[in-house]
């Protein structure tokens, strides 16, 4: 374990303290938790890489909290005493991060609220997609499928976890279209942590309760999905209708296998790369105006999209976001195949 | 008379009644062994039951026993790290780390599935090992270093499942296959339950006679007679009311094999004697020139090694690893279902079949309330009130063991 | 030639310097009673003889050969046996649990038969009043407690069997059967140790009496040509003590 | 001579030197106190500061020694349940209940801040005598008892904080101030640190007068001097150093003053006393005489009271209560803090002392890797690795007296 | 009158009746020996006058009143002191801590030197040979330990001192401190009850000899009129056993 204090050292390339111009600044990337992988596998990297591009010089520290507001605090401080020049930060509780909003801009430090907004004390400017808004949006994607199929039954409903806030606008996002639906809800659940085994463990309990009458399941996430999907394959029964969001490789496995509905990609390279754009003006000294004001703070916001069967070539793997190599492996390939993806 | 049985101030007991006196008395006295956790258990299952009428039915009992296994063999390795009075806090981490290897070996280098699960068992073995080897060399509290544990191999489940962060396992694999849908055909699970009966009267019967040989007091042929088609009757129940719907499931036949296993091992055999020693006096077992540290470094191998292939099991119930595998509470459902299985936090009690019935208990009350559809703050508070309750009705019984002086 | 023997032997805890410079002889077939105030060192002695403590410093020699006691488990196997005046049971364990302890009958599959028929053997050899020996050993008294303990020092085929005041728990009847015991292992060739504040015990079966006073030797004596008188003085330091007192005002 | 320097087999002592070669012998000896810890953490300390030269500066020690308070609190709690030999996993779930508790009744419903504060700590006391009813009466093991507790009071937590999910505390009431923005003047601090050093040798000093007026050995004056002197310089440079930037915030001198609370009462009460002796061997504390049963339910007081506490802090350090707070490793944190402290889990070992610097240790990991920009999977790596080592140096302390007879 | 009396006590271990149908009379300035074999159960009487254990049945007469001891707190209350047999100390307080354990001086500001002073006197009373009273318990010897436990039954202002096998562990000089201290006990008019294996120290100390057999009453002797060979007889239950057989042996 000692072995990787050296690689961890060399990572950091000890700048000095305050780098004072531009050239050698430092910008901080707070990012939330760990439940969903895009926020290492995506988000960073592509932050990084568009910061690079625009500031070869400068630094990006680079935190993820893992869904402990206190700790995100910590990590805010830290980069602040470390003299950074902004902070691009999804908070982990948009209503707790007002303390970091706070004392950031009382030491003249802009931030950049991304993903998720600041509502009680305004951020310098806030790019998104809202999750009330991909909560919706998955479920309304599986009532319309429903609809279509001319189902007659109920939907279970698979929430995040319930000490994440995140997973309460989710929540919130779902509800707005399954209530209205007209299809009954018949029962739903909070999953602990995310946990796909909790999720599992649940709907396998739905599913010896109410047999046959559920006709769709509208997960908060991949995992959450996948959970359901193993629990209905563990029953030896048909897999309904199963719903995602994050539209990690697993997800787009199942999807190409037909075990599971839909998924829903972010366009989280734009996203990343515009908040890179933004951040970089703060650091100059700019003030960069929104597309529009949400919350007092000037703000851009951009649409996902519900990744299914049917477009799941062209999203996902015709814009490049995924590789054919990773997805269609053994026997995924015959799907693949079958949609015209390599 | 028997030559154990010459003192005066002993009351007699011969034969079945005797048998039943002795059972009375050991009651009284506040030694009931694993009956408190049973009625414990029965009172939870009336609760829901009565709540709703889903709970006791066939197929809601076999997702119970499935949904046992994986923690239950964690639980298993557990039980041996708390015997010994020591603690492993890693063991969610090493099962999701396990699940990642496997899927990374299996999916995503394609080697054969045996090598995948070897590989992710031998790396608990080792995992344990170490554990052993800090705690021995520097005596660094059993605590700290599971939890060093718990966050390094976090840390390396995160690296492994690397920019995949979920990795499938295929449905129709075998793995996966064992863990959702292969069911022991009906005539097999009668066959087990009569071998079971049977083993039980016969070798009861033959230490029986070796004792009556050896001029000891032996329990008596009706006694052991009423035991075994107790345990036939029972289990033929079991497997009847199981096989109502999808039967019993081979991966719950496998937890239940690897606790008979580690029964025999902890009671039968000179490392369960030493395990035991170390757990109640260490002092007192290096006197009696027990290899201490081997001791130690047998628990926590064990322990890490079940932690791996409870992972491996989870990952093969879920048919995916991911990054959230092991994480939550499964360390602490773990730990719960040993101590609620009578197994002491301070070392030297419990027993392999304390881990069956702990985890029971615990999935019992997770099924319950799973039926429910409870908002979820009231179901975190039903939660600990119903664990409470089940685990009160065990304490009562060792508050009056404590009165009769069996602290 | 002595079986056992001890030569320059010395421990210190933190500031209190326990035993200096301890030498010792115990032949086959001899009974070595070490008698000593409180806190002379005895049992220190001991330990380091059973592979308890590493002595700080001295050379022990067995059978001739100079040997380390780094553990427990090396004086068993040179064929040490001790009875620690803590007994060092396992209280959560049997009667026969604890007689075995180390030393089970099949370790792969226990034979427990065996196994008890030999502890009640044992315990009534030493006329034991244990009524089950199927409880925890947590339940029993004062005096069977030693009894266990002693009577798992004769399991095994040790060739020096070291006793930590084995008498102090014994009813009269246990304490005469375990001097009985340590005259047969005595015939039998045996070197024993015997530790005691007892004089009438020592008197009766010790061949030689080494007494310690503060950690250091302070006289050996062959048992038939010394008082109980000089023995007690030895101890204490002082011919006249309160030992002497009360005997004078006994008599008077 | 001395009356408890009389005995032969003593090595003397004497003056200055005497108490140089008393540590020196002490340290042979093992028995080192809290020495092992801080070299652990200066270990650490180094190591960091060689990585990124930010890590000792004062902005960021400042910085730490704030984010110690909350769970340092919640740290000191637990070592008073550890010193009987029994444990907490709920003060997580208190602390996060309590900060909720907190913004409703002060955001909510517009109570005044002390009542809403009031409301909170009482909350959490009456918590801890709910476990100690719980414990006394049915003999629940603690660990179940307080699992329990950690579920239902998440659960109510969640309740409380409704749909919200979070609350804001307004950021110019006087708790968020307190715990983020109010700093010591720094006269008032140097004041403090002469106060201290001040006291320290007179109590030495009248202890010592004592001591010899009733013919005991006694430190010398020199030795005492040197002490405080020492103590002074150690605050005063600290004091300084730290205004080189903030300087000291009230929340860390309210969260010292706890610290030095919960030393007197354990090392110089009666209670203090009783908790030591049920920790070492609850049968002999209840022969003495002891109210066994008293002294557990003070400790859950304490404890649950210490954990609301904290989460009053926490909540005001972030100015919010949210669902999550108290929640993932608030409960390990404070537990390894106490442990790493040199707290033994098995009960009757332990010092208020050890809750603060556990916490420092455990902090100066934390923050020490947040200005290392790493993955998260390397950082949980890293964080166990340091974890480890840091503990390492307490431990081969620990073995060298283990091999002295201390066990 | 005697200050404690008990009648038909019983107390029943599972399958084990450890005491039946015991009666037994202690009077002020008076010192009763119960003597009985291992496993008679003496301990477990001493158990339930102090408190440890509840009786299953019988009556407790303390002075006059029939009372309760439900609790040992309920026992000190009484003015029970009581040394037992496993001592009951704490090995991880110090010596100090140890005896003044319950009755602190200045319970919420220690006073350290006064305590430090008195268990000073104290030990030094009883002979003990302990280097310094500022260690861990658990760095004594069994004999030092054994005086801490009776040099703390004699702190507080008992009516009644209970010592069950006080000696056991102790050297020669401070057994008889002990004895002269059993007997300084009785001239300031307090109950004593000990219990012993010793009959010579039975013989010197004690005004009767109560014995148990098998957890029943076997007799109660007036000391003076009963010879060692009658108790002794009266402990294994015949007169031929094997410490009349020892004797024999040894006198030919
Ligand atoms: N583990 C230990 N740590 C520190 N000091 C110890 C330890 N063990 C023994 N001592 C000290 O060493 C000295 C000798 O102790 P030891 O137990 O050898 O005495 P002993 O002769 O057996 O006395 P007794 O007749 O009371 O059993 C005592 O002063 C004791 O306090
Ligand atoms: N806590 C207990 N649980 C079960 N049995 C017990 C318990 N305590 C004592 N006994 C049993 O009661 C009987 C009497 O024990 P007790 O300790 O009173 O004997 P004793 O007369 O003090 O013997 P000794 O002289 O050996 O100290 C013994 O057979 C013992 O096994
Ligand atoms: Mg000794
Ligand atoms: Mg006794």
């Amino acid at each position: 374990a000692c072995g990787s204090d050296s690689g961890a050292g060399g990572g950091t390339g000890s700048a000095s303290g305050g780098g004072g111009d531009v050239q050698n600044a430092k910008v901080a990337f707070l990012m939330p938790d760990l439940a969903s992988t895009r926020y290492e596998l995506q988000d960073k990297p592509l932050f990084e890489a568009k910061m690079k591009q625009l500031c070869p010089s400068c630094e990006v520290i680079y935190q993820n909290a893992d869904s402990d507001a206190a700790k995100q605090q910590q990590q805010a401080n830290s980069a602040l005493a470390q003299g950074v020049k902004a902070i691009v930060i999804d908070p982990v509780d948009s209503a707790a991060a007002a303390t970091i909003v706070k004392s950031a801009q009382a030491q003249q430090v802009p931030v950049i609220a991304y993903d998720r907004p600041i509502p009680a004390t305004p951020a310098d400017y806030y790019i998104s997609f809202d999750n009330e808004k991909i909560g919706s949006m998955i479920a309304q994607s599986l009532v319309d499928h429903l609809k279509a199929e001319k189902a007659e039954g109920g939907i279970l409903q698979v929430n995040g976890s319930p000490t994440d806030a995140a997973a309460g606008l989710i929540k919130k996002g779902i509800h707005s279209a399954v209530d209205p639906s007209g299809f009954k809800l018949l029962a739903e659940y909070d999953t602990p942590d995310w946990q796909p085994e909790k999720a599992q463990t649940w709907v396998s309990g739905q599913i010896t309760q109410f047999k046959d009458q559920i006709v769709g399941v509208v997960a908060a996430n991949d995992g959450t999905g996948g959970g359901a999907i193993a629990a209905f394959k563990a029953a030896g029964v048909k897999v309904p209708p199963v719903t995602g969001n994050d539209a990690e490789v697993a997800a787009a496995q199942r999807i190409i296998a037909g075990d599971q509905y839909n998924t829903i990609s972010k366009p989280i390279k734009i996203v990343a790369e515009a908040s890179a754009n933004v951040a970089y003006e703060f650091m100059q000294g700019k003030k960069p105006a929104g597309k529009t004001q949400l919350y007092n703070t000037p703000s851009e916001l951009f649409v996902p999209t519900v990744v299914t069967k049917e477009n799941i070539k062209e999203v996902l793997f015709d814009s490049g976001i995924m590789k054919a190599a990773d997805v269609c492996t053994g026997e995924y390939a015959k799907g693949c195949a079958e949609l015209g993806i390599q | 008379m028997a030559t154990d049985r010459q003192d005066e101030r002993l009351q007699s007991r011969e034969g079945l009644r005797g048998a039943l006196t002795d059972v009375l008395d050991r009651a009284r006295g506040g030694d009931l062994g694993v009956i408190p956790v049973v009625v414990g258990l029965i009172v939870i299952w009336s609760v829901f039951q009565i709540l709703n009428p889903i709970f006791l039915s066939s197929a809601n009992l076999v997702n119970l026993t499935l949904e046992s296994a994986a923690v239950g063999v964690i639980a298993l390795g557990i039980v041996c790290v708390l015997l010994v009075g020591q603690i492993d806090l890693s063991v969610g981490s090493v099962s999701g780390l396990s699940g990642a290897v496997l899927a990374v070996l299996f999916v995503g280098q394609g080697l054969p599935v045996w090598l995948a699960i070897a590989a992710s068992v031998l790396m608990g073995a080792v995992i344990g090992w170490i554990y052993g080897q800090l705690f021995n060399r520097f005596g660094v509290p059993s605590f700290v270093i599971t939890l060093a544990g718990l966050l390094a191999f976090l840390g390396l489940q995160l690296y492994v499942l690397g920019t995949k962060g979920s990795i499938n396992l295929p449905f129709d694999s075998g793995l996966v296959n064992f863990a959702q849908l292969d069911f022991v055909p009906a005539w097999l699970s009668y066959t087990f339950a009569v071998i079971a009966a049977v083993w039980l009267f016969a070798s009861g019967y033959l230490h029986a006679q070796a004792r009556r040989k050896a001029g000891l007091s032996a329990r008596s042929v009706s006694a052991l007679a009423v035991r075994s088609v107790a345990l036939l009757v029972v289990l033929a129940f079991v497997v009847w009311y199981l096989g109502q719907t999808r039967g019993v499931g081979w991966m719950f036949v496998f937890f239940v094999a690897l606790v008979l296993i580690m029964h025999y091992l902890l009671s039968r055999t000179k490392w369960g004697r030493a395990v035991y020693a170390v757990g109640g006096n260490v002092e007192a077992a290096r006197r009696a020139g027990i290899n201490v540290r081997a001791v130690y470094t047998s628990v926590f191998v064990l322990c890490s090694t079940f932690a791996a292939v409870g992972g491996i099991l989870a990952a093969a119930r879920l048919a995916a690893a991911n990054q959230s595998s092991g994480a939550g509470d499964v360390n602490l459902n773990a730990i719960a279902a040993a101590v609620i299985g009578g197994t002491s936090l301070f070392g030297g009690r419990g027993t392999a079949f304390g881990a069956l019935l702990g985890i029971i208990v615990i999935q019992s009350i997770s099924s319950g309330l799973t039926l429910l559809n409870l908002d979820s703050s009231i179901r975190f508070v039903v939660t600990g009130a119903v664990l409470l309750l089940a685990v009160i009705v065990d304490s009562v019984s060792r508050r009056s063991r404590t009165s009769h002086g069996r602290a | 030639m002595s079986v056992l023997s001890l030569r320059g032997i010395g421990k210190t805890f933190g500031a209190v310097a326990a035993l200096t410079d301890i030498d010792l002889d115990v032949d086959a077939g001899q009974v070595v009673a070490v008698v000593g105030d409180n806190g002379a060192g005895k049992s220190t002695l001991v330990k380091i003889l059973s592979g308890v403590h590493p002595p700080d410093g001295g050379t022990i020699t067995f059978e001739g050969r100079e040997v380390e006691i780094p553990t427990p488990a090396a004086a068993h196997k040179l064929g040490i046996a001790t009875v620690f005046q803590d007994l060092a049971l396992c209280e959560n364990l049997n009667v026969i649990q604890n007689l075995f302890l180390g030393q089970e009958i099949r370790p792969l599959r226990l034979n427990d038969v065996a196994m008890e028929t030999r502890s009640w053997e044992l315990l009534r050899q030493l006329s034991a009043k244990i009524p089950s020996v199927r409880v925890p050993v947590a339940a029993l008294s004062g005096g069977q407690r030693q009894t266990v303990a002693i009577a798992r020092s004769l399991l095994g085929d040790p060739k020096i069997i070291i006793l930590d005041e084995p008498t102090a728990a014994l009813g009269v009847a246990q304490t005469a059967e375990v001097l009985n015991l340590v005259e047969r292992l005595r015939e039998n060739g045996l070197g024993v140790i015997m530790i005691s504040h007892n004089m009438a015990d020592v008197k009766a079966v010790a061949d030689t009496v080494a007494v310690l006073r503060l950690g250091r030797n302070n006289g050996v004596f062959d048992v038939d040509s010394v008082s109980t008188e000089d023995i007690v003085a030895a101890i204490t330091g002082a011919t006249d003590n309160v030992v002497s007192r009360r005997a004078r005002r006994g008599q008077s």
